[in-house]
Parts: C-alpha cells; structure tokens; sequence
C-alpha cells in the first residue's frame, strides 16, 4: 500500500475537509464582482472538494499506481499501435513557445508553430502519398468524418446527390460505420473471403450509382494486407464512388505502401498510433487527413500557407470556397501534432520503413509462437497484428477468449484487444509494435502458452481471473442498469444524487 | 533506431522462427504495382540534434507580449501540481480503460471529472470529455434533434463564430437545419441575443425547433439573460443548450439552474496550456433525461463481483464500438488527459480558489475597462460583463498592429474573428484573467493612449 | 506486476543485450580521437549495460513502483521532517535560467540566482536570529564541519590552541560527534538527566579550557526543548567555549526561538528538513551555516556581496583573509537552495510559525493517542517528535521494536526511525511533521495500537513482518560479511566480480 | 496556508485530545527570555505571486550566449529520459534507504551506480555518492592518509583550485599536511605534473608520503602521465589518486588500468545541468583493498529471508550513525538523486553513446583549436588534451569580457580561476563539448580576430 501495493482509493470528495487549501491565486478585492448582476449570480458556491496540495498529490499518485501504462508494461493491444512514446516529445510539447501560444496570436507572433503545422502536412503528405494534409481533426474519428465529409462535398459539387450510402467492410473498425451515418450516409456492410480480404464480388455487388465511398482499413483490422487492393480500387473509382483509407494501422506498412499513390483519394493518419503521441488514458490524439487532387479543394480551413518571403499565414475566410468548412474551433490539437512531428524527424525515412519492419516481424514472430495452443484463423504472413481465437479452446476447456484476457492480468499483461474484429468468434487481436524487446514477446507468448496449458489442467483458475489485480472482474450488468456517473456530496456518499 | 530495441540478432532469431531470410518476405502480398520503395523525408536528427531544431522553432513563437487576449482561449495561473500529475507515465502512457482491472487510475480520475463538472454545471451527466467547445455544441445540438426528432437548430449569433462554424459542418450533411439569433442592436441589451428575434423563431409552428444555443458569458463577454431564453425555449417544447466558459461558473449561476438541458463549452481554461489550439477539452453535461443521447465516453461507479468500489465504463450501448452506425456519435479517442488536468486543477484550486480565479479576472477587467475608457477607448455595449468586454477603438485593426509593436498584444479586433460584421468592425474584443496586472494594465492604457493622440490613429495611416 | 503490483526487477545489466540503444547524440567524425595518444586510451570500451529508451524507462518506473515516498504515504521518521515537497519548487529549479547557469559564468550574467543566494542568506539570518549565513555546504554534517571548522579558526586566531575537546549530548545525531573527529576534535558525550535534557551539572563539570565549542540539537533529538537553555549557554561562553546549534530541529521552533538571538554563536540549517526540499532517496539537501558576530570573518568564500549600485557579486580571493576556505567547489547546492528560497517566500512569517505549530501540535496528538500502548520515556510536551519505546511490550511479548517497525508496513505506513536516539531502549522516534491531516494521523496512531494489540495476541505475525512488500526482511549480516557492492558484466552473473 | 492541510476545526480537535485551549501552550517551555515573537520576512505569497517572481529571478540570469566554459562543468546534452526519472515522486520524494523493504528501488539504483562507475573507473568500490568533485578528492586525501597511516599529502597544481582549497580546508585540522606538486614550465610537457618534482617529494623519508592526487585531465585540458605517476607513487609506499571526469572515462584509460588506488571527481556531466555549482555528484571509487576506508554509504546485494533478491545499505560501521566519532567521515545526506540522475544517463546512451559524447567533444576541440590559432590564438602548451585546452589572448581578461559582448563566454581567464600565477595570467582556458557547433566555433573565431585586429587589443584600453 502507498507505493508498496496498490490499494484503491476514496473519492477528492471523501478526502475534502471544509477549510482545507488555499495559497494558489491571490485573493481579490472583496468588490470584484460588483458588476455582475446578483440574478446572474451563483447562489451557493460549487460543491468542490477542497484539499491541500499533499493530499491532491497523494490522491492521484495512488491513483496512478492503480493504472497500467506502456511505461511500465506491455499492451499487446491489437488495433491500437500501443508503442512507446518517446520522452523528447513531451519535453518538446511543453516548451513555453509552444505551449503559451494562443490560438489567435497574430501570425507574426505565430511563426514557430505555423512552420511545423506546415512542415509537417508535408511529410504526412509523403508518407501517406497524398497530395495535400489537413492537421484539424481532433482524433482518428473525427479524421474519418472530415474525410466523408469532404467525399460528401465532392459529390454535390458535382451535382450527384444520388449516393446516399458508404460501404464499409464487416472487420472495420466502429468508427467506419459511425462516421458514415454522422455525415448523413447509410452504411453497407460487405463481407469478408476466406482469406480475410474483402470479398470482391461481394464489394463489386454493392458498388453502384447510389454509393459515395468506401472506406477501407488496410492493413485490415484483421491484420492482412488487401491483397486484391489494386482490384478493388479499380472498381470503387469505376463506380463512381471514392476510396476512403482508414490509416489507423499505417504503423505496418511505412514506406511499403502509400496509400495516395496506390489509388485512395483521402485517409486519415491516426497520430497517437503511428506516430507514437501518447494515449493519455484515452485521448487526445490527433487525426490529420490527407487528399488527392480531387478532394484538395474540399479540405477544412483554414489551412496553413507558406508566402512568397517564407512566411507563414493561415488562410482567410473565405479564400477557398469550397472548403467543407470548420470541424473545430482553432487549428487542432496542435501540442498533439508537436509530439507527432518530432516523432517523424527523429526517424527519416529509412527509420519509419524500420518501424514498419519490425513491427510487423514482431507480429509475425509472436503468431508462430502462439500458433497451436490457439487459433490462428488466417494463418498467413500478417502485418502489424494478427487475429488469434480461443475457439477450440472454449470448446475443449469451457475457457472464453475473456478469461484468457483476463488470466494475462496475473501474468502481468494488459490483455490484447479481444472480441474484435467481430467477425472472428472468440477473438484475440494482437498487436506487440516495433518498440517491445524480443524478450518480452517471448514472455508473453509463454504466458499465453501457459493459459492454455491451465486451461487444460485447471480451467477454474483461468475462468475466475484476475486474481492479482487490485480488483477482480466487475459488475458491469449493475453498473448500467442503475447507473452512478456522479459523486453526490450533498448525498455524502455514493449513491446516486437526488433528483 | 532511436526507440526500438531489436538488434541484427533478434531479427535474425525472429526471422529464423518464421523460416524467412530476410523482412522483405513479410511485404510480399503488397502488389508490385502499388509498392513504394522508400521514403522522401528529411534524415534522421539525434535527441541531441532533435532538441535543439524543436527549441529553434518554439523560439520562433513569441509569447512575451503583454496580452488581452482571450476570445475562447483564456490565459490562467495553472498550480505545478497540475503538471505533476499528467506527467507520470501511468496516466499519459495508459490506453483506455477498457480493462476495468487495470485502470481503476484513470477510470477514478474520469468519474472525479464528471462528478466536478456535474457540481460545476448543475447537470448529472457529464462526458467523459470531447474535443473542443466548439465539437462539443456541434455534438449539444445534434443531442437536441435526436432527443426531440425535430430537425431546426437556433444559434445565437453572439456564439463564438469558431463553434458556429463548426455546428454548421457538423449538421449540414444530417439534412437538419442551422439559423442564427441576431443579437439587440442598441439600448442597455445590446450586444446580447434578441429575445424577441428568439420567440418568433420559436412561434413557427411547421417547423418545431430541436434546440436553442446561447453562450454565457457570450462572444463579447456579456452576460445573455439565460434563464429567460432558457423559459421561452422550453416554452415552444424546445431543448435549451448553454454554452459556457467553465471558470465562470465559480460565481455565475450554473446552467442546470437556470433550466439548461444541456451545457456545452471550452474546459481549457481549467488548467490547460493554450497551445497555438489544442489539444483542449470539449466540455459536455446533460440532465438525466437525456443521459442515454450523451455522446462519448461515460463512467460509472460499480462493484466488483467481491463488492469492492470498482469504476467501470458504462452505458456503452451508445458508443461506436457496440453500436456501429446507429452509435449516438462516431467519437472513440477523446481528451482524457485533458480531463485529468481539468480535475488536478479543479482539485488544487478547490471552490474558493476556483472562485478567486473568477473574480480576480472580474476585478482586473474593470480596472481595464476604467483604464481604457481614460486612454479613449470606451466600451462598445453598456451590459454587464465578466471579464471580457469589447471596446471601440478607432481604426481597430491598424492600432492593434501598432500596439503590438509596443509589445501589447490588444486581445482580438473583432473585424477579424466577425469578418463582414459593420456593427464590431471598430472594435477590439480585450480580457483581463487573475494574472493580468496592474502594471500590465497600465501600460496598455499609456499606449493606447499615445496611440490614440498620435495623428495615425485619426486613419491618415492604414 | 508491471502497474498492477511491484515485482522486482533485472538489473540494467541483465537487460543489456549488445547492439541496444542509440540516437542520443550525434556520431562524431572517425578521426576525432586522433589527438589522444594511444597509451593514453582505454583499450576496451567500458562494460556499460546497452539498452533502448523505452527499457531504460520501464525499467526506473518499475524500480520506482518498488520505492515508499513522500508522494505517496506518511513518513513518520522522527529527526527526518519528512513534510511534503512543493511542486511549484521542482519547477523553478528546472526553471532554464536557473538550471543552465555555469557556475563560473561571469556575475553579470549571474544576477538573478546571485540575488537569490543574497536574499536567501538574509531569510535564514532572520530565522536563525544569526548576523550572517553562508549557503555553501552541501548538507548539514557539512554545515556542522564547517561551523566547527570556523570555531577551531576563530581559537587559533585567538593564539588559543588548548581547545581539544568539543562536546556532545548523548543523545545526539551521529554526524555532532563525526564532525568533531573530522575537524580533529576530541569528543565529550555528556548524559541526559530524567527529564531528557542535557544534565546541566555533568556539562558544567566537563566544560573547561580544553573545551571548544559545545554542539547542542535543540530541540533536542528526543524532541525535548532544552528547558535549561540559558543556563547552558551561559556556562559554554564561561567557560570560553563556542555554543553551536545543530538546526536539525527547527521545524519546531519557527519564529518561535531564534538560536542566535538566544545566544548561540553558531548553528547550520537543514534545509531538506526545515525548508522541504525533497530528500531524493538520501540527497542532495543543503546545510547553510548561520553565523554571531564573532563568526562571521571565518565564513567560507566566495560570498555573495552586494555592491552599492544593486548589482550582485561574490567575493573575490583574498578579500576576506581569515576565512576558513572553501569547503567545496563553487557555490553550494544551488538548485536546492532555489527550492528552499521558494519554500520561505510562499510561507512569510507567520506562515511559518504555522508550519512549527502544526507540526508539534500534530507530534504531540500522535503522542497522546499511542500512551498507553507503548512507553513515552519523557511523558511533556514534546516538540516536531517524540519518543516512544516498546520496552514494556517486548517485555511483555516478546515484540521488538524493529518488529513493530516492520509490522507498519503491511498497515502501508513507512515506519518511524527506531533504535535512535541511542540513549532510549527500544526507542521508536515518530515525527508527523505538518503536512499530514488528521485522518492520517488517526489511521497511523490506529496501525500502531492494532499492532501492540496484536503483539499480545499473535506476537508471531509481528515478528515475521512485513508480510506485504515486495520484499522480506533482508540478511544484512551476510551482506556485510561477503559484501557484493557491484553487478560484474565480465561474470554475467550476480557473483562478486573476480580480482 | 501553501501545504497544511490542518483546518480550525482539526486543530481545535488535537488541542481537545491534549486538553489544551491554545497551540502557545505548547510552546510555554521556551524560557522568556529567549521566546521569539515572530519572523520579520516578507509576506506569504501565492503560488502564483511566487512563480512570477521566480520567473523574474530566472530571466535576469544569462544562459544564451554561445559558450565555451568549462573549467570543471560541462555543457552536454541531457535526454529528456534522465528528467523523466527524476520527476518521479517516488524517487525525488522518497528518504534515505534505511527500510529496505521499502526502498528497493533507490537501493537498486544505488547499486547500479556503484556498477556503472566501477566499470568508467576500473575500481570495485564505488561510494553511493559524495557531495561533489572537490569534496570527493578531499575526502580520497583523508582515506589514503587513513590507509597508510602516513600524514603528508601532494596534490598536484595542475588539480583544479577549487579542489586543492577544500583539500587545504578539510586537511588542515586533521594536522597532516599538503603540499603541492608544480607543473612544468616548458617543452613538451608543459602545463602538466613535474613527476621530477614528484620524486623528489616522495624521497623524504622522514616525512613518507600517504597519497599522490593528479587530475586527468587536469585542469589545462592537458593529459597527465598517470601511469608513470601511479608507478612513482607506488614504489614509496603511497597510494595514487586519480581525479578524473567521467565522460572522458569513456575513451581514457580507466584509474583502474593505471594502478589507481582512488578515483576522486564531478560526476556532473555525466546528465546533470550546471545550476550555478550544484547539486552535483562526487564520484569516490577505490579498490577493493580499501572497501572500509571508502566514507559514505554503500549499497550490496544480498538475500531476503525466502532468498529473493535484495538490496541493503551495508557495511555501515564506517558510517556516522553506527560509528559516531570514530566514523570514516561525517557524511549522512549523499547526493542520491544526482546518482539516480548518473545512472539514467549512462543507462540511457550506453558505452557507444558515451563514447560518441568524448569523442564528439574531442573532435569539436580540434575544430576550436585550428579555428582560434587562425584568429590569432595558439595554444599555451603544446600537450595532448580531450576537448579542453588554454589559448593565449593578448590581455586575456579583457579580451574575454568584450567577447561578452558580442554574445560569446570565452571560457575562463586563467587570471581569475588561478590569481597570481604568471606563467597562465595571460590564457583562456576553453572547451568544447558534443553540443557545441561549428557555428559557434566559426562565430567566436571571427569574434576574436575582429577584436584582436583592434587597436585597444594591442593593450590601450583595459
Ligand atoms: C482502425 C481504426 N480506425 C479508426 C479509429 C478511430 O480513431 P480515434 O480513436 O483516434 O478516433 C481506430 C481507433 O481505435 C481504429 O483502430
Ligand atoms: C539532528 C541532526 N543533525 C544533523 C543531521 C545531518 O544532516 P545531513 O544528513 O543533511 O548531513 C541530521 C540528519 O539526519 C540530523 O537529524
């Protein structure tokens, strides 16, 4: 306990003493806020924990040893690219000229910042080979809906606003079929082959008149390389329709493959994956979306531009008509984007086609390790990450894909993502990254040997897992039926706040 | 390789498992045609060299100036322990929480967040965060169409031109409608949205309005009568959005108060750094009503199966992953860390510190208001503000130039942020924030002032 | 394991593998040794381990997970001040003016961390009641030499070269009687009376013309104010002697005793207790020495002076010739001395007579609330600390202290600094300091009753703690008697490295 | 109150307990006559107050110009993983490793400190740290004279200043005595150790020496004849003390291959910034031979009870609080952090890294060499150095003090680190280090020969 064992913690609330705190901002004049009407007026003060700075301090240490982290551990999280996140970066990102910048400093005051936005449209342009980058989007989602949007803007350009719907594969990611219907389309789901590649006929099927894009996730979420990848670009820009890549899992192909060039007309980059800005717990990240020619005009504004004396300016309303308009306020998660930048120089070009490389070796490496005591439903040459199934485990030991996640708790590993893609039962998606030492691959396929083998031997054990963690599987069925999503300190306890 | 641990060896070994000669065979199925060879970027820099290019760069910025700039991003005292925390690893390095067992941190962390905004707001249901003010409106009022199936969105325009903007891309492709509330033009309301403008909107009968957005404080720092708005809103069976600036909320009356369904709104104020624009917070609560049209991420407090205090993310039936299209938003990555730094700050300041930020501020911009008012720059609308305001300065733009020269960066000219808008083209949107001084006040004043006695201010220059 | 519960971990060695690590610095031209004869080269690289970023950072947060620290529990370790540590001051020492300064820069470009030290040792003169403060040594036994070190100068300048002797209480630190050795003094212990102060008698008797100074802790390290104090300096300076404070204590005594207005003519401070910076693991702190009048010719130099115009200067050589010498190289530990600066300004005055009330109020409430289950051998009002003893329960049941001790670590508490001072058996030195609430004060005064209770009833479970860490109770005496002091890459192995 | 969490109502509770109505009475033991009655300071600031005025202090300080300053404390890059470690709580916030249940972290690193400069210096026992360079070489004084149980001292002149004076003030009470070797004077060995000189001192044989101390490189940037030195040292029965700089370690014979009894130096380059003298880290290392002569704290492997691995502090009767007057020194509070600091840094470049590091510095120094002799600077002795050396400037101090102005730290005049000393009052003594660029190089070159082709050069003005 307190940095020996972790133990769980009470609420800011439940630590608060009246009185307590103090000494961080001088206090104002008692008249400060005279001006302000007394019906505008707060009638009582929020009901805000108050702590002294120690316990603030112990709180959330405490709390942060009850947290996994790529820094202190292995996330074999398939779909996610959990590598590790370089040091220099948050160093960088929190330089004070960067950092105090405001958004709205006039661009003399701007240049540094705007240098670097510019600078780095242009090797995200490069990698993903495309002809221009926008650097707003919030997050990979909001990338893929900046994207549709931009097909959307396209097509009613041209005065087509017949296509009403955006195929998407069955193995894509949540956000595919999400995204399509925030920007007003219907989705289609297609089939997967036998392989794992999107099945063709099927796909060619769907293609007609009334179809607006395709979005393809490639490598796919199952790990596999489009192999027909040629086949169906072709018939997507046959159709009419636009070839959407979701580059969330660009970490496997860097310098093999770029996207632009092979025929997509927009993607997005999923920075906290590719290039390496931490998660945080679940965000921020950043989603820059790259175009062709076609769909340049159609970009978000206000884009970053280069003048003829080499300095740079942000574009003025209304310098590009066309232009799908905002998706933020600002110029995106640009302390997210310093991180991402630095990333990419640290590397250059031969050190972004080495990540690739080992990335998917390592992917490789562990699915031959594991192959035999699971699954390996598509049991080819996979990229950055490769579906694995506990099937035949579930059927011979009673033991769920679940519970082999959950066992990898107390062999000390976060477990891969499981239950996706949903179109292999019982899946494992596992994706080791470029930045684990082969040691620690072998310890993790041996752990997952190991499950197997108790899964035999003593599935009882495996089924009631985690037995290490600081707590054990929770209640999640109660959770949501009689949800508590606030503290209630007038209740002063934890049950729900009155209505 | 500066982050990769494998040697020759490993490789070898790896490859030699896989009975492969070299990693080229892993890139076989990349059809010949669309394979690339290489990459055309800039060489690798060591740390060293790395270091000192990113220091080049950030040097090339200056924020220096003694600044009065705030329009939707406000400059704060942030205490180091806010710092402290969101930098340990076991917070910026950990994934979602999608492993109950091994996050309770950051699960915990989330739940304090909503529980703070919940008090903050008045409302009970808070997301686990969105991206920016601006998406979290966007996201506000499509929660009003889905909530009421009515398809007009009324927008007041003294909303930041930002987050109208943004609403605009997000509700034109859903086939919804978008149309903006005029603000009063003269008299002591001026500046503030026309609650006139607002009842007729209201009144068209074919046309049942979703949701009515108005920020509080407004774009030009005002106050807008909100609970009125908020009557007359619910009146015509509308939903009421207040869009709000989190400080703020210390000393005004919290929306949950004046009967706002939802509130929406920036949290970079709550101990972020500005950051030329993100990444920031989008800030989004709700009433119990509507908690199943929250979009994103929610955390709930549960039981682990020994009945031990477990959080947990919950209500997922909403999200991306479970529902696929028919998913309340497509958001999957937010601003948790965001989060976190919102709820460190709000923990350090506590209730009344988080009230003297407020009130500092309010102090300080009066202070500029008299100061500015005597250099010959009076307020451009009579209302009551908080800590913003904007004044009327001849020829704004040209003599926010000017003062940027004498090292003060005048906060925005309004021309510029509301290109087109004859009414505020000759003024300048300025804020006063608890780490504005008096010393920084005064210079602004002097300044203004011999810019205003100077014959280029009369626009013989421009 | 990994975030989830601490394991232990390889060394950096065994995590080495050959060909690790790189992209720190740039790589330097091929001839750039050229210069350097050979017989003046290594002729094997050192054998350091090879390592990527991200193993050498999992590696220290792991090893980090395996630490008790401040940030995360209670240290009740009596003559230690264990209070919280600021952040705000982490962050001014890193502050790049401050952190990047050459120590031989010249002044002028020195002149805010010179000011810093100027205002500094006028902050401490008026804590210390002394006319003058030196910030150079590095910690307060260096303080201690020093202060002796200047009261042997101040004798020879005297031409009185008969003063061999300094003495101590028996109670005193360890570095009272080291320092006199190390300043080529004999040492005199002399015993505590019944109250736990200094027997006034036994020091008259050994006071005498051989006696040079007389170093005094007070309050003392049992916690005790020397309620005799004017007595005793009265007979020091009688008898010729110099009376020399060890401040390790001040935290109690803030604004309300000043060593130097009551008449000491010497005394350091302990600025990693007093004034909270942190203790690092066992360092860096800083020990300033304030100075009477007599004194303060035999500082240490160079000074920091300041010049008529407002600007700041040190001393240059010579200008002050009785001064003892540096007792290090350039100015002190200046970057701790930031934090301390830090630390007083964001106090004031009665700021820090707040911090001295909180802290033996809280000592003497955790006092209170533990009599009666373990003796109080000086049953007053204590100061900062107390002692306790187990004497009665090992009496009892067996239990030792060092038992109890171990015991409180399963309760998630640090245990407080036992078997010190030497003169109590059995002894348990708890110090609260004032950072901590009252919560955490019950809950640690609870542990310990629960563990004399359970001393009585299941004295085995005491004994054979720590039942929760990550480690048991280690074999110091083989440790000491094969001693292992370093990994040996050359044997690979945890063997003592070959001759 | 900044970091008290004791409310009123707290308090008044732990006076109830004591039976107590006021927090004086806890004070009433203090005679009156020595009670103070408050602290005259300036008042409390806020944190945010606090933090501007540090900021003020920090920006008056200089630490832009392009510098060539060493003299005992470099300038090298620092990965940002080394302040990564540091900023942990659990390591800067944690004591001294007395309860090694607890503490296995900071023990660990001890250990692998202790590791890491056994293996730079070729010695086995390494001191978990000492307070600093000088200290450390006072203290290898004091275990030689302790060892042999001989009195005198030499320590070379060509040892930097700062080092001889605490030698000198920690030397003198003890009653033994130290001299100082001189350098030579001219010819090819100029500016290091007179190992004539040196015999001649060690042939007394009344008065036989304990130990030889002679810095590599010395404080001219100058290689020393150590292994001849050690030799000559040896066969009088004393012992050899290297005082070394750790980062040349990585391309310099080891003390250890030299015969080297101690290692005594500032570890400060090795990942700590120079913060005007410290904290730093003192680097004691000795053969086994004298393992309980070596002062200060050390760190073993051993066993737990159930045989895991665990580390201790042991062999504690040299220590203080075991040993009281008969300790090996007085040192308790080590420099921990600053070892932490040492070992994330050295774990982080690895024996390649450190090399490129010596080597880059090196190969910086040549380029500075040719560079300043081109503008009129040539060296002042003729030696083989690392990447420090002395160049003679026509009325040195002053030539510095105008390159100042130019933005350029010339190094130190050897005048102001040496007074009095003739034959280097007119030299700079100058370093270049892996992050100095050719750049720089070039812009002090041109500096110096503008200045020096000006008249007041010629010595008019000064
Ligand atoms: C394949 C794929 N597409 C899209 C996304 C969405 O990206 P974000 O979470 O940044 O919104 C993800 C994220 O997990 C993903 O894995
Ligand atoms: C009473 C007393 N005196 C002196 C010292 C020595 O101080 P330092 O450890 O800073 O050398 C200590 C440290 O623990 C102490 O408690």
């Amino acid at each position: 306990m307190n940095g020996v064992r972790p133990v769980l913690e009470p609420t800011l609330f439940e630590r608060s003493r009246p009185g307590r705190g103090d000494g961080k901002v001088p206090h104002p004049p008692r008249d400060a806020l005279a001006g302000v009407p007394a019906e505008q007026r707060r009638t009582a003060p929020p009901a805000l924990p108050e702590l002294s700075e120690p316990e603030v301090i112990r709180h959330f240490v405490r709390l942060s040893h009850l947290n996994y982290s790529v820094d202190a551990g292995f996330y074999p999280l398939g779909s996610c690219t959990m590598k590790y996140n370089p040091k220099l970066n948050e160093w960088a990102a929190r330089l004070p000229g960067f950092a105090a910048l405001h958004p709205l400093a006039p661009e003399a005051l701007a240049q540094g910042t705007l240098q670097l936005l510019w600078e780095l449209e242009r090797l995200l342009a490069e990698i993903g080979g495309m002809k221009a980058v926008t650097l707003q989007p919030a997050a990979g989602a909001q990338g893929e809906l900046t994207g549709i949007l931009m097909a959307r803007a396209y097509h009613e350009w041209r005065g087509d606003d017949a296509r009403r719907k955006v195929i998407v594969p069955d193995s894509s990611h949540g956000t595919n079929p999400a995204t399509a219907s925030m920007a007003g389309f219907e989705t289609v789901h297609v089939a997967s082959d036998g392989r794992g590649d999107v099945d063709l006929e099927t796909l060619r099927g769907a293609l007609g008149q009334d179809v607006a894009a395709v979005m393809l996730t490639n490598p796919s979420t199952l790990g596999l390389f489009e192999e027909k990848i040629c086949d169906i670009l072709e018939a997507i820009h046959a159709a009419g329709a636009l070839a959407y890549m979701d580059g969330a899992n660009l970490n496997a192909v860097l310098g093999r493959f770029k996207p632009g060039t092979a025929g997509f007309d927009v993607m997005h980059f999923n920075v906290h994956k590719t290039f390496s800005t931490p998660h945080g717990g679940g965000g921020p990240g950043a989603g820059p979306v790259g175009v062709g020619e076609t769909l340049e005009p159609f970009l978000p504004g206000p884009r970053v531009l280069r003048d003829g004396d080499g300095t740079f300016r942000l574009e003025r309303p209304g310098e590009r008509p066309d232009s799908i308009g905002r998706v933020r306020a600002f110029h995106g998660n640009v302390g997210v984007l310093v991180r991402a930048y630095a990333y990419i120089r640290a590397h250059g070009g031969p050190g972004l086609m080495r990540v690739s490389e080992d990335a998917v070796l390592a992917a490789n490496y562990v699915r031959a390790r594991i192959r035999g005591a699971y699954d390996i439903p598509f049991d080819r040459i996979c990229k950055h990450e490769f579906v694995a199934s506990a099937k035949s485990l579930k059927a011979r030991t009673g033991v769920r894909t679940l519970d082999v996640a959950k066992r990898l708790i107390d062999h000390g590993f976060h477990p891969p993502t499981i239950y996706f893609p949903l179109v292999v039962e019982e899946a494992l998606l596992i994706e080791p990254t470029e930045t684990e030492t082969l040691e620690t691959l072998d310890a993790f396929a041996d752990a997952l040997l190991a499950i197997a083998e108790e899964a035999e031997r003593d599935p009882g054990t495996v089924t009631s897992a985690p037995h290490e963690a600081p707590i054990g599987r929770v209640d999640e069925a109660t959770a949501a039926r009689q949800p508590n999503l606030r503290w209630c300190p007038a209740a002063g306890a934890e049950t729900p706040c009155p209505d | 390789m500066p982050y990769q641990p494998h040697t020759p060896d490993d490789r070898a070994r790896m490859l030699a498992t896989l009975g492969l000669t070299s990693v080229d065979e892993l890139f076989e199925e990349i059809p010949p045609a669309v394979r690339a060879r290489g990459l055309d970027l800039p060489s690798a820099l060591s740390e060293a060299e790395l270091s000192r290019e990113l220091e080049r760069l950030a040097a090339r910025n200056r924020t220096d100036l003694v600044s009065f700039l705030g329009a939707g991003v406000y400059r704060h005292f942030i205490p180091a322990a806010v710092d402290e925390v969101l930098r340990r690893g076991e917070f910026y390095t950990a994934y979602t929480p999608y492993q109950p067992e091994l996050s309770q941190g950051t699960l915990q962390t989330i739940y304090e967040y909503q529980s703070l905004l919940a008090e903050l707001t008045g409302l009970d249901v808070v997301s686990a965060s969105h991206y920016d003010g601006a998406t979290a409106t966007a996201e506000a009022a499509l929660m009003t169409v889905r909530a009421t199936r009515r398809g007009r969105i009324l927008v007041s325009r003294a909303v930041h031109p930002h987050y109208r903007e943004t609403l605009r891309t997000y509700v034109h492709p859903t086939g919804f409608t978008v149309e903006e509330l005029p603000v009063v033009a003269t008299g002591p309301a001026a500046g503030t949205t026309d609650l006139a403008a607002l009842e007729a909107a209201l009144a068209v009968d074919a046309a049942p309005v979703a949701g009515v957005l108005i920020a509080q404080p407004n774009l030009y720092g005002l106050l807008e009568p909100m609970a009125d708005a908020s009557r007359v809103a619910h009146a015509a069976g509308a939903l009421f959005v207040a869009v709000v600036e989190p400080v703020s909320l210390a000393v005004l009356a919290p929306p949950g108060a004046y009967g706002a369904d939802v509130a929406a709104g920036e949290g970079q104020p709550l101990g972020i750094a500005p950051q030329y624009g993100g990444p920031y917070l989008g800030i989004l609560a709700a009433t119990e009503a509507l908690m199943r049209q929250v979009p994103g991420r929610l955390v709930g407090l549960a039981r682990d199966l020994e009945g031990r205090r477990a959080y947990v993310m919950t209500l997922r039936a909403r999200e991306q992953d479970i529902r696929r299209e028919r998913a309340a938003s497509n958001i999957c990555t937010n601003q948790a860390l965001c989060a976190l730094a919102a709820t460190v700050y709000l923990a350090t300041l506590g209730p009344h510190g988080l009230r003297d930020v407020a009130a500092g501020g309010a102090a300080r911009a009066r202070e500029l208001e008299v100061t500015l008012a005597a250099a010959g720059a009076p307020r451009l609308h009579p209302g009551p503000y908080l800590n913003e305001f904007a004044v009327r300065v001849p020829d704004a733009p040209d003599a926010h130039a000017r003062l940027l020269e004498d090292g003060i960066l005048a906060g925005v000219p309004l021309a510029t942020l509301e290109p087109g808008r004859a009414d505020v083209a000759g003024a300048l949107l300025v804020c006063a924030t608890e780490v504005t001084t008096g010393d920084e006040i005064a210079r602004f004043g002097a300044a203004l002032r011999s810019l205003l006695a100077s014959p280029a201010a009369a626009g013989v220059r421009s």
